[in-house]
């Protein structure tokens, strides 16, 4: 009802900025131009990196940046642009994998859940509590102990501790679309209680998940680095970015450029990543 | 009233809640390699004197029986000692709770202290440049592993500017003040990511609301109108993501106690999963099960008492 | 029936607003008086700048916009002065009652302490004496249960009812000047008469003057005394109700009123007016609603914002104004 | 306390399959060290006037009950500035009087004599009797952690206050080495009527130190035991805290809160010596990381497989990458310093030429590939296993890293199903007692063939208490399992302390170089 007066005098709806819609779809595409670049680099790391991120010089350890090494080399003579370009190999596509793993299942469950209603829904919820009230690392420990070390353990010990977030958005989403009309409609329609779900249900949920993705798959980049400081992430020598910030951290003093890059390589990550999660946000309140 | 019974019921839940992580717990830990007398004895210990020990510790019996009687004692909130430190677990973890809840309350205030200001500033200069940098900035925080973030303050203000100490709890309130503000900060950082981004769009809503523009016509302006309309209308979304924080912080204290050698919980923790030591492992992770879900209880009630409009059902 | 002294005074009022296809000029050349006690209608289609002009007054336009030309009220001037000045007139002297009651209440605080609030921050009574005084309003605004309402939130009462909570809180100061932003036009229209009706007994018993805007020409002739027409960001047409009814001396003005259901005479299918609102970024040269309008001529397109006075104290930005509008209008079925 | 199943000296040793942080010690492991040698020279002894040290450790204490503590190197170091044994093992790994004054051996060497060092008085100021000595080896025989080392003393008796005779079924010449242990470090009969877990809370010993607080996880502090029989000992005022970053503990060194820094990082070592004010002290340790393989099944079952990887290894380079130069290349799992032990030729041999031509002559010519398992927990070792990865890729062996804690190998190890994986070892100043623990582990888990001649050789070596002829059959073992290599010697850390200004000098305490807090010169 809101005349095209009102409209002007509250400021667009949806676009905090006053330049509303072009801001955002800039912010769209340096976002997704960042998490490209970065893809690209997982995908064509062994092209792109000069050296091999294994090969060791041990004579020619902690070398500063210089022609031939432009990151220099780490404690063991390695070449750390090479490492970190596979890095990203490890961390984005693990945390993309995680996330995904996460995502799907949680969708899932939250899609049950919130349509199958009563019976299953209490059940799935009280799972989602007992999961959610262990503190990520406990489970994560276990997990890891039990399943021993290793990219598919960890991928799998992030997916079983990150769905919950997932599977309540998702939950949440179908509880208020599933009593509209559209869905009582299909139902009328006669369409089974599955092609629901996933034709009409879905499509108006799946946003919500998409935007936690882009900010979970930050934190469980995150979350690997940490286990690698516990001394239970990914095995060594394989390169990845958590490992490479501790490895340098003892050198901070004389080398801080060993853990300033791959430091630097997770924030970027993240930006482009938020910038996107933020883009999608606006587009999804509309 | 009608509140005693939604909040008997909720006690409920997390009673049962408390009882699957338990249960979840107990089934995992016995699929761990090893157990805690080789860890005791060492890898070199007769198989017989394994035997002996594990005995004696009762973990020979069943699974089963072993579950039971461990429940039999949590009831009586018996946790059973500690297989390393010889001491009851709930004597041992309570040597450690104070370090963490010092850090946990001074990681609460930081973070709220900096979410409010630097949300609001975001909010009022919305679009401007102090906007996009306040929004950047907490992606530094969540993309940092906590160690890093954590060593580098530690080098700048412990080393190279010496104000703070390097690491260690001092005696005392300002001693621990002082202490603990790296650690928290470090917390703090992280944790403040996503409660700025929150507030920020609370705030950036309330503002542009209808309910705002008539307080401004009553006569309302400034802090007074921020404080008396804004921030508490702004600031509901962002209580409910408190619970969540409050869920990270504990698996970030650990690496943050680890780093600024705190004697808290968290090192409890790592040290417990080293040294196999069950009893105290289990401790910990209920209680700490049983504190989250006692804070989301608390924030769904904090969250009715700020928005009339939820009513607890 | 214009007093000597003008309680407001709004002179050449101009309103360029901030919107993400680039600054707007919203409102253009505004200039009308409102004196003591006076009910004066402000009527215009959606996106007139009507709202606009009227909230420029009291200086509460979205961020970023600006606005120039004068505004005094009771000798003093509004535009340009720090919101510090500002704040102790607003609700103090001149009160604001807006469109929709369903989002204008705090929906987290009692109806008691936001009605109370705008006492003990302007009159600076402390908290008893408010909440005595809000009893009292909830009464005068006829609604039933005072002593329950105060304690009541906004989403447990209906739309009318929140309506009366914020008259009530317009009343609350006894404020000079009370200036209504469509107030009716979000609740259905038996609980819109007795708002008017309640509306009409408020100003005339307080002595407030009272600025009324809306887009419904019906509502305007039941409370005001004198009407201001304006179109795409102008006025267009000014002048006493009856006359401007009776014999409108702009086309629009004209339009307008043929395109209300006559309620009393013949029964007229309403006309309503051809073409579309002209672009907000480039209007029309000279006369806005030449592009719509049946009678314009070339003339139109040169012609000045101002208004042109029409015998006495009535005005209108149409050329063919003061000539009276020629037969060609007639076959729009304009009512004399 | 149910017996072993193998009657004899018991586990006099300890060996732990990962370089984790728990090390066992051998024997000659003891309490302060007595007036003769260590580094106290005289003008040290008074500068103890109000003198204060602080310790930064990589490990909290968590207990110091003597048979508990044997899972962790700084509860059994401490607890030794507390309790003495009879007899303490010094720097140089020779048996000095401890509690006890003297000692003699029957002619059956069945049975041992101690006298009482007369004078000498526990803490809290009571005499040292035979009684409670005697009670201090029964406590220590029911202890479930480490009493199995003490079954062999079949009794005890004590004819007078000052006299305590043990006696043995067999003769059992390492017995002396065992006694020199903390679970036997003398402590009041009855815990001096305190109850047994508040006892261990403040343990009362007749060493140089006693706990004055302990408060867990932030510090122990130590203050001087007024009653010490020996030297005054150096400090006031000596406090151990926990600091498990290493980089936190080199900043809390560089920035002054701690004045002596255990463990600290390798990578960091050059930035102390570049800072003028801090230094670096490397006392010898004998401790070997080793690689031990499963010789039962392929690959190395094939004893050329086995010295192909032995002579691949490049251990220079293993020493520069994990310890920065602070080591020494290892050719066996008996380190060269202790008794008994030495660098064996081939065991240290690095000809990447001769491994390929071994490679050659095995079962695989063309190479292999292995898992080597390792604990990731300790940088040092992370580092050395890629070393050794790209040493053998070079030769066309291909080593799978598997980091995994030390239940986790231990799993894989019940289940067979493992090829290779790091070990470490402290021989402390006996190699003796090492070969004994390489027969009752099955070789080190290896399974060699070798391991019934090291134990019948080692058997043989008991009776015989004439020094020349044990060492001399130690020292051949070393060579013969060097050269079959069942287990392949990577190297031998140095024991490292970072110090700052506020410390004069140090001197090892024990053979495995903790440092002797009761000599130590403040400046």
């Amino acid at each position: 009802m809101s005349t095209v007066e009102t409209a002007i005098v509250a400021e667009p709806a949806g676009a905090e900025e006053p330049r509303g819609r072009r801001r955002r779809s800039v912010a769209l595409i340096v976002g997704t131009s960042i998490v490209g670049t970065y893809i690209l680099a997982a995908v064509l790391a062994p092209w792109l990196a000069p050296y091999d991120p294994l090969a060791q010089d041990v004579p020619n350890a902690l070398a500063a940046p210089s022609g031939s090494h432009p990151l220099g080399t780490d404690h063991l003579g390695r070449d750390v642009l090479s490492r970190l370009l596979h890095g990203s190999r490890v961390d984005l596509l693990l945390g993309m994998a995680a996330a995904g793993a996460a995502g799907v299942l949680g969708t899932v469950l939250g899609l049950v859940a919130g349509y199958a209603g009563r019976s299953v829904d209490v059940v799935v919820t009280r799972v989602m509590d007992v999961v959610q009230a262990l503190p990520g690392i406990v489970l994560l420990l276990v997990l890891l102990l039990v399943l021993g070390p290793g990219a598919g353990s960890i991928i799998a010990a992030l997916a079983l501790t990150g769905w919950v977030a997932y599977a309540r958005l998702v939950r949440a989403s179908v509880l208020v679309v599933r009593d509209q009309d559209f869905t009582s409609a299909a139902r009328l329609a006669g369409l089974g209680h599955p092609r629901v779900l996933f034709r009409h249900v879905l499509p108006n949920v799946w946003i919500q998940g998409v935007i936690y993705m882009t900010s979970d798959i930050v934190i469980i980049i995150g979350a690997i680095a940490a286990l690698g400081y516990l001394g239970i992430g990914i095995q060594a020598p394989t390169p990845e970015w958590g490992q490479m910030i501790y490895d340098g951290q003892a050198f901070l003093a004389s080398h801080w450029w060993l853990s300033a890059a791959p430091g630097l390589a997770i924030v970027v990550l993240g930006l482009g990543l938020a910038l996107v999660s933020d883009a999608l946000t606006d587009r999804a309140r509309r | 009233m009608q509140r005693l019974g939604y909040l008997g019921r909720r006690l409920g839940y997390v009673l049962i809640t408390l009882w699957g992580v338990s249960l979840l717990l107990f089934v995992m830990l016995q699929l761990l390699p090893g157990g805690p007398a080789e860890a005791m004895l060492g890898i070199t210990a007769t198989q017989q004197q394994v035997d002996a020990l594990n005995q004696e510790l009762g973990l020979d019996r069943p699974v089963v029986a072993q579950y039971v009687d461990y429940m039999g004692r949590l009831i009586r909130g018996d946790l059973g000692d500690s297989l390393v430190f010889g001491r009851p677990v709930v004597d041992v973890i309570g040597d450690a709770l104070p370090a963490t809840l010092k850090l946990a309350v001074y990681v609460v205030a930081l973070s709220t202290l900096s979410t409010v200001t630097l949300a609001t500033l975001a909010a009022s200069f919305r679009g401007r440049a102090i906007d996009h940098v306040i929004r950047a900035l907490p992606l530094i925080g969540v993309g940092m592993p906590g160690f890093w973030i954590g060593a580098m303050l530690l080098f700048l203000f412990a080393l190279t500017f010496p104000f703070f100490p390097a690491g260690g709890i001092e005696e005392g309130f300002a001693g621990a003040l002082r202490s603990l503000f790296l650690p928290a900060l470090t917390l703090a950082i992280s944790v403040s990511a996503i409660l700025i981004r929150s507030l920020r769009r609370g705030l950036i809503d309330v503002l542009e609301s209808d309910h705002v523009l008539t307080a401004r016509a009553k006569g309302l302006r400034g802090v007074r109108l921020v404080v008396r309309h804004v921030l508490p209308n702004a600031a509901i979304p962002t209580v409910t993501l408190m619970g969540l924080v409050f869920v990270s912080l504990l698996g970030g204290a650990l690496i943050v106690e680890s780093v600024f050698a705190i004697p808290g919980v968290g090192q409890l923790l790592v040290n417990g999963f080293k040294r196999h030591d069950m009893p105290l492992v289990m401790g910990i992770a209920l209680l700490s099960a049983a504190a989250i879900l006692l804070v989301n209880l608390l924030i769904d009630v904090v969250y009715s008492l700020l928005d009339p409009r939820v009513s607890l059902r | 029936m214009v007093s000597a002294e003008p309680l407001l005074e709004v002179s050449d009022l101009a309103v360029t607003l901030h919107t993400p296809q680039g600054p707007l000029r919203a409102a253009e050349g505004v200039s009308f008086a409102v004196a003591a006690a006076e009910a004066v209608g402000l009527v215009g289609e959606s996106g007139s700048g009507k709202s606009v002009a009227m909230r420029a007054i009291l200086g509460l336009l979205p961020r970023g916009s600006t606005v120039s030309g004068s505004v005094r009220f009771a000798g003093r001037e509004l535009v340009g002065v720090a919101e510090r000045q500002l704040a102790p007139i607003r609700g103090r002297e001149i009160s604001m009652i807006f469109q929709d009651p369903m989002t204008a209440l705090n929906p987290i605080r009692r109806i008691g302490g936001q009605i109370g609030e705008v006492l003990r921050i302007q009159l600076g009574w402390n908290r008893r004496r408010a909440s005595a005084h809000a009893r009292e309003l909830l009464a005068r605004v006829e609604i039933a249960e005072p002593d329950r309402v105060l304690r009541q939130f906004p989403h447990q009462l209906s739309g009318g009812m929140r309506q009366r909570v914020l008259i009530a809180m317009a009343l609350a100061c006894q404020p000079r000047l009370i200036l209504c932003d469509e107030p009716t036009t979000a609740l259905d229209v038996t609980t819109q008469d007795q708002i008017l009706a309640l509306l009409r007994r408020a100003s005339d018993e307080s002595g407030a003057a009272m600025i009324f805007v809306s887009h419904d020409l019906a509502v305007v002739r039941q409370l005001c005394s004198r009407v201001l027409v304006m179109y795409a960001g102008r006025l267009v047409e000014m002048g006493p109700i009856g006359p401007v009814f009776a014999d409108p001396r702009h086309a629009y003005t004209a339009a307008l009123l043929r395109s209300l259901p006559a309620i009393d005479g013949p029964r007229q299918p309403p006309v309503s007016i051809g073409g579309e609102l002209p672009d907000r970024f480039r209007p029309p040269s000279g006369c806005r609603f030449r592009t719509r309008c049946t009678v314009a001529d070339d003339s139109c397109a040169s012609l000045p914002s101002t208004l042109l006075p029409v015998d006495g104290e009535r005005g209108s930005a149409c050329i063919h104004a003061a000539t009276g509008l020629p037969d060609r209008g007639a076959e729009s079925g304009v009512s004399r | 306390m149910p017996r072993p199943e193998r009657p004899g000296r018991g586990l006099a040793k300890r060996f732990v399959l990962l370089c984790a942080p728990v090390l066992f010690m051998a024997a000659a492991c003891g309490g302060g060290s007595d007036d003769g040698d260590g580094g106290r020279d005289g003008e040290g002894a008074d500068a103890g006037a109000g003198s204060e040290l602080v310790v930064a450790r990589a490990r909290d204490l968590e207990s110091l009950n003597a048979d508990a503590i044997t899972a962790s190197r700084e509860g059994w170091e401490t607890y030794e500035l507390i309790a003495q044994p009879l007899y303490m093992g010094n720097s140089e790994g020779d048996l000095v009087p401890g509690v006890a004054s003297e000692y003699t051996v029957s002619d059956d060497q069945l049975s041992w004599t101690f006298t009482i060092r007369d004078g000498i008085t526990f803490s809290n100021g009571a005499p040292v009797t035979s009684a409670d000595v005697a009670f201090t080896i029964e406590n220590a025989q029911e202890g479930p952690l480490q009493g199995a080392l003490y079954q062999a003393i079949t009794s005890i008796e004590t004819p007078d206050e000052n006299t305590i005779v043990l006696s043995t079924d067999e003769p059992n010449s390492g017995l002396i080495w065992d006694l020199a242990a903390y679970p036997v470090a003398v402590i009041p009969e009855d815990f001096a009527g305190m109850d047994p877990e508040e006892f261990w809370r403040t343990p009362i010993g007749t060493g140089p130190y006693m706990v004055e607080t302990w408060s867990q996880g932030v510090e122990v502090v130590l203050v001087p035991n007024p009653h010490y029989w020996g030297d005054e000992p150096a400090l006031d005022r000596l406090t151990f805290r926990p600091v498990p970053d290493e980089n936190t503990r080199m900043l809390q060194l560089r920035n002054g809160d701690v004045d002596i820094v255990e463990d600290p990082a390798y990578a960091q070592l050059t930035t102390i010596e570049a800072d003028g004010t801090l230094d670096v002290v490397e006392f010898p340790n004998p401790t070997a990381i080793f690689v031990t393989v499963d010789t039962t099944k392929p690959p190395f079952d094939d004893v050329h497989a086995r010295r192909a990887v032995s002579l691949a290894i490049d251990r220079d380079a293993l020493v520069e990458a994990g310890l920065r130069g602070y080591g020494q290349p290892a050719g066996s799992f008996i380190a060269a310093s202790a008794m008994g032990g030495h660098e064996p030729e081939f065991g240290l041999a690095f000809d990447p030429a001769e491994a390929a031509a071994e490679l050659a002559r095995s079962a695989t010519p063309d190479g292999f590939t292995f898992e080597l398992m390792y604990d990731p927990a300790v940088s040092s070792v992370t580092a050395a296993v890629q070393v050794v990865q790209a040493n053998l890729a070079d030769v066309g062996i291909t080593v799978e890293l598997n980091g995994l804690d030390r239940d986790a190998q231990q799993a894989k190890r019940d289940a067979g199903d493992w090829d290779a994986t790091i070990a470490t070892i402290i021989s402390g100043s006996d190699a003796g007692g090492i070969f004994q623990y390489y027969g009752s582990t099955n070789g080190f888990y290896s399974g060699s063939q070798l391991m019934s001649e090291v134990e019948s050789e080692w058997q043989a070596s008991n009776s015989d208490f004439s020094d020349g002829g044990r060492l001399e059959t130690y020292r051949d073992l070393v060579t013969r399992i060097a050269e079959d290599a069942p287990q392949i010697g990577l190297y031998s850390p140095t024991r490292l302390y970072g110090t700052g200004p506020a410390v004069g000098s140090v001197a090892p305490r024990n053979p495995t170089g903790a440092i002797d807090y009761a000599a130590v010169v403040v400046n």
